[in-house]
């Protein structure tokens, strides 16, 4: 798991790769949160394109940044969802608060 | 139709673990040629109870978790128990967003288990442990190069 | 260095295991970070002596095999038993090219095992069944993306 | 795992592809022997560059196939081994006996 994390003006763009699960989550928490501490953005974009896998945790790692973020009056939107990681988000409901850009977004798994 | 066959495994609940049972079990499951889908769902699934065991049973200490998996037709059987803490109101621990962790954890464990399996029974005793049975179908292709 | 972490399996003795165990076994490695060379090293041994326990040890019936695998510091430790028919002579059936079975088996099993992987002690009882014990020294890499 | 039988001349090639251990080796004996009952060649070439794992009833399959052969007065041949296989193979002895043709032959696994 690893996060590579790219700072555009005031927006920082978080691409993960790999597997999020409750172990990897906590090393990908550390390093988004430190990067905001250190840039301020008002805007984070966590890319999700090269998640090969994800759990729940990988909602908690999103709800988790979005407190964060709300808290200094900063936006979290999501990206790279496919239909597998959809299917999670679409659970969650997380997507009633956070805006989830992606291209297949409930295309395949609205049955 | 693959014969019956089982495994049984006991495992650490370190975090480590979260990604080698979960790969364990759908390499077992691979016998009944599941779609992608249905790996993915099975692996998300079992991630969920695995790390349960890990940050709620055994929240201070290193414990045993046990795992008993078969194949029967083309259903996939998962039990996954551990001797933790247990739970004192499962009907309560298992409705949506309801977590007795911080905020890192969702409280969607026990929904995902639900909405990613085809049957699921959680038991559990307070200082007795948990233990959560799971099942999935398989669907059945009718792949012809085979 | 990697955590101590270990793990326990039951598998029937059935053939489709073969392929089964040994991914289970290598997965478990990852963590050791194996070279590709070594992880099909321990692939193969381990094979072999899950092949003896399904072809030798339970020859016409179904039985149970035990094993049980250890990481710590930088050495593999796997243990495989079975409780099948044992082995009269042991320092006989370790001899290459030594084989009860027919023609098509080699009588290699226990030389692959000794020559991929750095330790091998077998223990054996007739009637009573058949413990190896194998150990692989992992090599440490100095890889600066990690 | 698969084996794929090609048949020119009086040569026999089989190609196999995936893993050989004792599970798979059983249907690939009966599917080569079959081969060399009908079309009685005096040669079969098996080839090995599609083999992702081999263990030693790989060299059953391979030491079954040259008896079966020489009762009649045919030979074999080993292609397309990699360097992984040929260590295998070297253990075996079975170079002795059966012609080997791999590129990699002896170079990496000589120590
Ligand atoms: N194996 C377990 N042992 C003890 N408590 C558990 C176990 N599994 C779940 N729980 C309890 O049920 C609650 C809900 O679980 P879950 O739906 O998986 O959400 P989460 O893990 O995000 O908290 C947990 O917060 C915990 O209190
Ligand atoms: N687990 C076992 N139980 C009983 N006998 C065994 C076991 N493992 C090995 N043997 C005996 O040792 C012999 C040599 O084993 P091995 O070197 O693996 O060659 P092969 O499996 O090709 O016969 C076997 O033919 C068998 O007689």
């Amino acid at each position: 798991m690893a996060v590579e994390i790219s700072l555009s003006g005031e927006v920082i763009t978080a691409r993960l790769t790999g597997e999020i699960d409750h172990h990897t989550a906590v090393g990908l928490r550390k390093e988004i949160d430190n990067s905001i501490e250190i840039n301020m953005p008002s805007l984070v974009i966590l890319d999700f394109e090269r998640v090969s896998f994800m759990d729940s945790s990988g909602i908690g790692l999103i709800m988790g940044r979005y407190k964060n973020l709300s808290k200094r009056g900063a936006n979290l939107n999501i990206s790279g969802v496919n239909p597998r990681l959809y299917k999670m988000m679409r659970l969650s409901g997380i997507e009633r608060i956070v805006k989830v850009d992606s291209p297949l977004k409930g295309e395949k798994f609205d049955g | 139709m693959a014969d019956k066959n089982c495994f049984s495994m006991i495992v650490d609940s370190r975090s480590v673990n979260e990604s080698f049972v979960r790969s364990v079990i759908s390499t077992f499951a691979a016998v009944l040629d599941p779609t992608v889908e249905e790996i993915s769902d099975i692996k998300t699934a079992v991630s969920e109870v695995v790390t349960n065991c890990i940050v709620h049973a055994y929240p201070d200490t290193i414990g045993k978790i046990y795992i008993k998996c078969n194949t029967e037709g083309n259903v996939l059987t998962v039990r996954i128990r551990d001797k933790g803490v247990g739970i004192p109101d499962v009907k309560k621990a298992m409705e949506p967003l309801y977590t007795t962790a911080g905020d890192e954890r969702a409280g969607l464990g026990f929904a995902v288990m639900q909405s990613f399996m085809d049957y699921l029974r959680v038991y559990s005793k307070p200082e007795k442990g948990t233990t959560v049975i799971m099942k999935k179908h398989i669907s059945v292709r009718y792949d012809l190069r085979r």
